[in-house]
């Protein structure tokens, strides 16, 4: 098993890409047919020193760089095969492991990582709340010291996949004297059969369970060891771990980028091809005012796999320092909603109804009412424009009323 | 959402409001989505009792208007039904009643008491799948044979076919645009029912396998329909502007509530002037689409004849539908995640909405036929 | 002359339409060829009792309301006749007259509204300064009162059509210990042959003279009784300004609405006649594509039409309290720059290129450069915006940190 | 806006940068506002001498790439004029010079070495009046006769044409898209001079009153020039996007510094949140801008044959088009009323910007490129 990461000590980006592209020709499935065992995959993966390939050698990973993994993945794709990709192994290895090896003791790093990145274990994140929105500072979860033990109190929400993770990042709060930012912690809660732990699935706009859960936590024990960074210092590991998750969503850092993830049925209507096809199928692919609606779409799609590319190049030359992903999360989040209503367009009334029963049709109606997901969860539009204009062209800040005073004194939603 | 109403009109939003709120309220409309009508016959008839079907019908066929602006009047109603996502085959009952009740035949007027009392339901079938709401797109063939008619083709996207007793059939004869009434059991038509992404408004689509009818079946003339079925199309349209901004306004109303409600960052997220300017802009949207979608109505009350009413209602539809979309999209926005769960009602409203951009041709549609009517 | 207003007591709207269109039939011009002579035309509205309908009769008006000065405008275009409705008539009748109105001493308004009312003389508004922008109540420019007279030192600027006009409305500190808004003043100021006062025309975005002024004040002496309101309480006086001038640039109040004005080519290139004219010339109505941009300018057009009716019966009726002209300003704000977006598309390669050796041409280019202008001038998009959001709608304030210093303390302009 | 410039290219850029600040100020291209040709002889002949239009041009014929990607060089200057809002006939001189190292006969490469000094200038007659940017659009004809070639018609639009000696000619023929080289004085030509909103910029018509041409006129085959024209097309909108893209980026630079400058309310106007929202949406603009400037000449450069390199120019096309023209018409927003007068910079940045829009395919005509290029 070390031997194939042996081969990686210093391996140029090129020398990489055609050792790989064999391995991945020899080994990987058909794109089309991965069958459904991703744990199994990516345990190969791992077995053969192509998990976290951007990750250091003691913890499980290759010990390259994220071009290399980003070579990776495109000849996965190039070669029309599948690695996995999708959730939760974004979420696990693209923005939770990073945020571990960032924050993380020596011994939670030797202990998770590797099954991590092997897909042993599948982490998320447990940062919203119910009440408090994008405000995740202003957590109201409340984690005890209790001796050799924390203790947990409060409810998370919008965690997606909490339900078939094995753990979660929490944010909680420590400390209710100090100010907002500075009495936060961050520790990892086992998902699975944790006494006091009640985790439901939200259901979504469509009638059908989503993906994002709910947690409410009473009298949670969580051990000791299990705090990632110091006690305290929680809202630290929560910027590195929002940071990542920019990166992840729009396809820079240790993500995969959307553009290699199996898209289903919804996602595909979410792309210029979703779009085209629903147009050819209607018959009004020659409408010159559909036209420009479906060559916006394409247009935009292509504009953010170049200006991913341009933010790589940029964070890995240092040219870009910041969290530049915004910028691609911002498209992302602003694209989907206009994406959806050319979608609308396109599909007419064949998007919004249909013949039989089913409670579930028309694709553009369906895409168009779940588009808001992308806009809000991982950081909102408006926090996105936020981060852009204060941290990448550093205009001043918003005034923050609670941002000094001690967290017990912050007013909270009212009710008239 | 007009400023000066006259009292009966006030009175008439007053009792439909009411009625909407403890006798549909949204957590009843949930309910409805388990069920295949969309809407209870019994609500049906109460509502009609409340003048809901009556407006466009006159006096001597058992109808009459509050205000002699019949079209006005039932802005009203659709407006209130919009504020309530209300379930009711609203649009295509008083579409039918009014067309029957100008061009039917005494026979066939027979049906109008039917539709007042709400216990006859009726359809328009109009569109065709695939094709644009335009009466130039209707291929449906009616021929001509001796006494009878035989009509052949599709229909697609009828509000309430499966849920209606009688049809208004659209058709395109070789004299032109003919309309028939026909019962919905009549032999050789089959009416497939369907649903829509709204939570309580069905749709159908209805096959003509050559289904054969007396001449009496006939709505009009062999090829006389043209201003019956512009008329039903700026009387749909109108309607469905209407309950549109309906839509909007309420879901602006919470929205702005909401925001003023929810702090974040120790301030309300109404003080946020990213969100402010949002705000004002969907105001500005919200209070244009009323102005346009009164306009509309009145212009079809006039019934001009210099093509004002076809011009507004394309002008009305492509402005609302594009920009009341808009103000519930934003309003989702606003309020974060809990809006695109199922249990937020924002989503009940965004249907609606969606529905309504397609349905009686899109913005781009309408944008269209005012270009065309502006001779451009 | 008291004969022709004798009529108009307590006439109702209809009576007033049918006495109004006879006259208007008799008296005034047709709409295509009505002279240049507008100060005439104006002195013969007045001396026939038509002028300022809606101001008081002893000053000047007809003593009756709004809704007869609208339909006696609606009755002037329905009969494609000419009556003032453009600069300065637009600014002086419609914003300058009714601040007068409203705080005017009654010497000011007995000896300036019959004048202003009849044409002989015009009056526009001194607000914005070269650095201060939206910011009206920083006003830096200096009243100081001198014995029987007072001072005027500063400068002002985006004055429109001062070089034309006879009087400014000028607001100036008086007091500046106290907060802004606390230590202005307003104050008539003469605009000729005004010792001290140098007036620049400013150069529009076509390289030639616009309609926008800067004037310089070096110790121009001004008579006490020039003062418009009192002394400190210049802001009130602005505000209700500000509300004339944001009702009349949407049509309602005391001001014409701009679908009365005498359409100049610049202006009908503004409007979706103009995009549809260009079209044809050009023989591209038939694109679909722009058919689409071309409608949606009418659409607009049209959707501010009806919006002006609903406003002005709203506040007619008492339903919409509060400046609700705001709506119109913003939509027209924010109409302007798209719509030159699509003047531009319709225009093509002939809207911004020409043959011969004219520095002016290309219509839809100049439209496009001048676009903005309405989206700044009478207060911003985003002024309006403000205003909607906190006036109209109740909206939290903006934070101000200068508005409770004395005006001294007060941060302004940095240059790094 | 490459962030991986080789050192030659950076070199490059610098050196251009330089020279256009020093010798090419603002207040330099505005005095230009009153010469008919929009720039000068000499200051052209030293733009020319450090590279500018020896880019496109091989070894041997006297030019030289720096990093052996020809238009991601030319890529830069286009930037930096777009930047300074630069005078100078860069684009049809480089197309021209391109086009004859390629396709061109001896002696018309001849003329290469005066373009590639600046003591030549050419220009490109392709666009026709009231028609759009497209090969398909071309009408001037060609006719064969004996050794001669005729040419009937009317171009307009031609960037530079009352200052080009020679003139580069997009023609139809029986047998497809032709193109000849002529001189400018050639009998039966008339140069119609024009003007444009850009302050610098220069165009002009030329009509073609049965123009007759020895066959050496011809480049390339009668009816073979269709490789030749898509590759012009494309090298003329990779580097007008790469200008617009440099002259939005200037107007963002300086429209951001301003608001952090300027106070009203007692804040700098950067520190208003809706104004902090529209600068990050025109951040995310203008670097996926830079990004598809940048895509767009690579994939010319790689001249790919399945249609990337078309695809990737009409999508940077439309893209920056558009979204370039709302950066800079924001900032003047942002700048508020100073923004709209003769003395700011601004203007200068909002009239490229404009010309560019329509000159070489509106945005409309580049999605339906687009569309077309998908098989939609």
């Amino acid at each position: 098993m070390t031997d194939a990461r042996d081969q990686a000590v210093d391996e140029d980006v090129e020398s990489f890409r055609i050792r790989a592209r064999a391995w991945i020709e020899a080994n990987l499935p058909d794109r089309d047919h991965p069958g459904d065992d991703d744990r199994a995959l990516q345990a190969l993966l791992f077995d053969s020193g192509f998990a976290g390939i951007a990750f250091p050698r003691e913890y499980g990973g290759a010990g390259l760089t994220l071009a290399h993994q980003k070579v990776f993945y495109d000849e996965v794709r190039a070669a029309h095969r599948w690695a996995p990709c999708g959730m939760p192994w974004q979420v696990s290895i693209g923005m939770m492991a990073p945020t571990i090896l960032d924050h993380g003791s020596e011994e939670l790093k030797r202990r998770h990582l590797p099954r991590m990145l092997r897909g042993e274990e599948t982490w998320m994140q447990l940062l919203s709340e119910p009440r408090g929105g994008s405000d995740l500072a202003g957590a109201t979860t409340r984690l005890t010291r209790d001796g050799d033990t924390y203790v947990l109190n409060g409810a998370k929400m919008w965690s997606s996949g909490a339900h078939t993770c094995d753990f979660g990042l929490c944010l909680a709060r420590t400390d209710w004297d100090a100010p907002k930012h500075r009495g936060l912690s961050m520790i990892a809660v086992p998902l699975h059969d944790t006494p006091g732990l009640v985790l439901e699935v939200i259901r979504a706009v469509d009638g059908n369970p989503g993906h994002f859960c709910q947690e409410f936590f009473d009298d949670v024990v969580v051990p000791v060891e299990n705090l990632v960074g110091e006690e305290n210092s929680g809202w630290a590991v929560a910027q590195s771990l929002l940071f990542h998750e920019r990166n992840a969503t729009g396809g820079a850092g240790y993500g995969y980028g959307l553009q290699n993830a199996r898209p289903t049925n919804r996602q595909a209507q979410r792309s210029a091809d979703g779009v085209i096809a629903t147009a050819k199928q209607r018959g009004v692919g020659g409408d010159p005012v559909l036209r420009q609606l479906m060559a916006e779409s394409y247009i935009e799609y292509t504009a953010s796999r170049f200006a991913n590319d341009r933010i790589a190049a940029g964070m890995r030359t240092g040219q870009f320092k910041g969290p530049w992903g915004s910028l691609l999360k911002l498209h992302l989040g602003a694209l989907s909603s206009r994406h959806a209503k050319i979608g609308l367009a396109v599909g007419g009334a064949d998007g919004v109804i249909w013949e039989g029963d089913a409670k579930v049709g028309g694709v553009a109606g369906e895409a168009w009412l779940s588009a808001r997901g992308i806009a809000i969860a991982g950081g909102t539009n408006e926090i996105q424009r936020n981060i852009v204009s204060e941290r990448l062209l550093g205009l001043p800040r918003e005034p923050s009323p609670d941002r000094d005073l001690p967290f017990s004194e912050v007013v909270r939603n009212q009710h008239r | 959402m007009k400023l000066e109403l006259t009292a009966d009109q006030e009175f008439f939003r007053e009792t439909t409001r009411k009625f909407l709120e403890s006798e549909s309220p949204l957590t009843a409309v949930r309910q409805r989505w388990d069920s295949p009508d969309g809407f209870d016959r019994g609500w049906w008839r109460a509502a009609a009792d409340l003048g809901w079907t009556s407006l466009l019908v006159p006096e001597q066929l058992g109808g009459g208007t509050l205000s002699g602006s019949p079209v006005a009047d039932a802005v009203i109603v659709a407006e209130e039904m919009g504020r309530m996502v209300a379930p009711g085959p609203f649009v295509p009952v008083n579409v039918v009643a009014s067309t029957l009740a100008t061009w039917g035949s005494a026979d066939q007027q027979a049906l109008i008491a039917g539709l007042v009392s709400g216990d006859e339901v009726a359809a328009w079938a109009f569109a065709e799948p695939g094709r644009s709401w335009d009466a130039d797109a209707v291929r449906l063939t009616l021929t001509v044979d001796g006494g009878d008619v035989v009509l052949a083709g599709r229909k697609a996207y009828v509000e309430a076919a499966a849920q209606a007793g009688h049809l208004l059939v659209t058709a395109r004869a070789d004299a032109g645009l003919t309309q028939v009434l026909l019962a919905t059991d009549t032999a050789g038509l089959t009416v497939v029912p369907g649903r829509s992404i709204d939570i309580v408004r069905r749709y159908g689509s209805v096959v003509f396998d050559d289904v054969r009818l007396p001449g009496s079946a006939l709505v009009g003339e062999v090829g006389g329909a043209e201003a019956a079925v512009e008329r039903q199309l700026q009387i749909a349209v109108a309607l469905q502007c209407a309950e549109t901004v309906g839509a909007a306004d309420r879901v602006f109303e919470t929205t702005v509530e909401y925001a003023q409600d929810r702090y974040a960052f120790g301030r309300p997220i109404a003080s946020f002037q990213a969100l402010k300017h949002r705000i004002a802009d969907m105001l500005q949207w919200l209070e244009f689409s009323k102005a346009l979608s009164d306009a509309a109505a009145a212009a079809v009350d006039a019934d001009a004849t210099d093509g004002e009413a076809a011009r507004l209602v394309s002008v009305a539809k492509a402005y609302i539908a594009d920009h009341c979309l808009d103000i519930i999209d934003d309003c989702v926005q606003l309020n974060g995640g809990i809006g695109v769960t199922w249990e937020h009602d924002i989503h009940l409203y965004s249907r609606r909405a969606a529905v309504n951009r397609a349905v009686w041709g899109s913005p781009e549609e309408h944008k269209e036929r005012v270009a065309a009517l502006l001779e451009i």
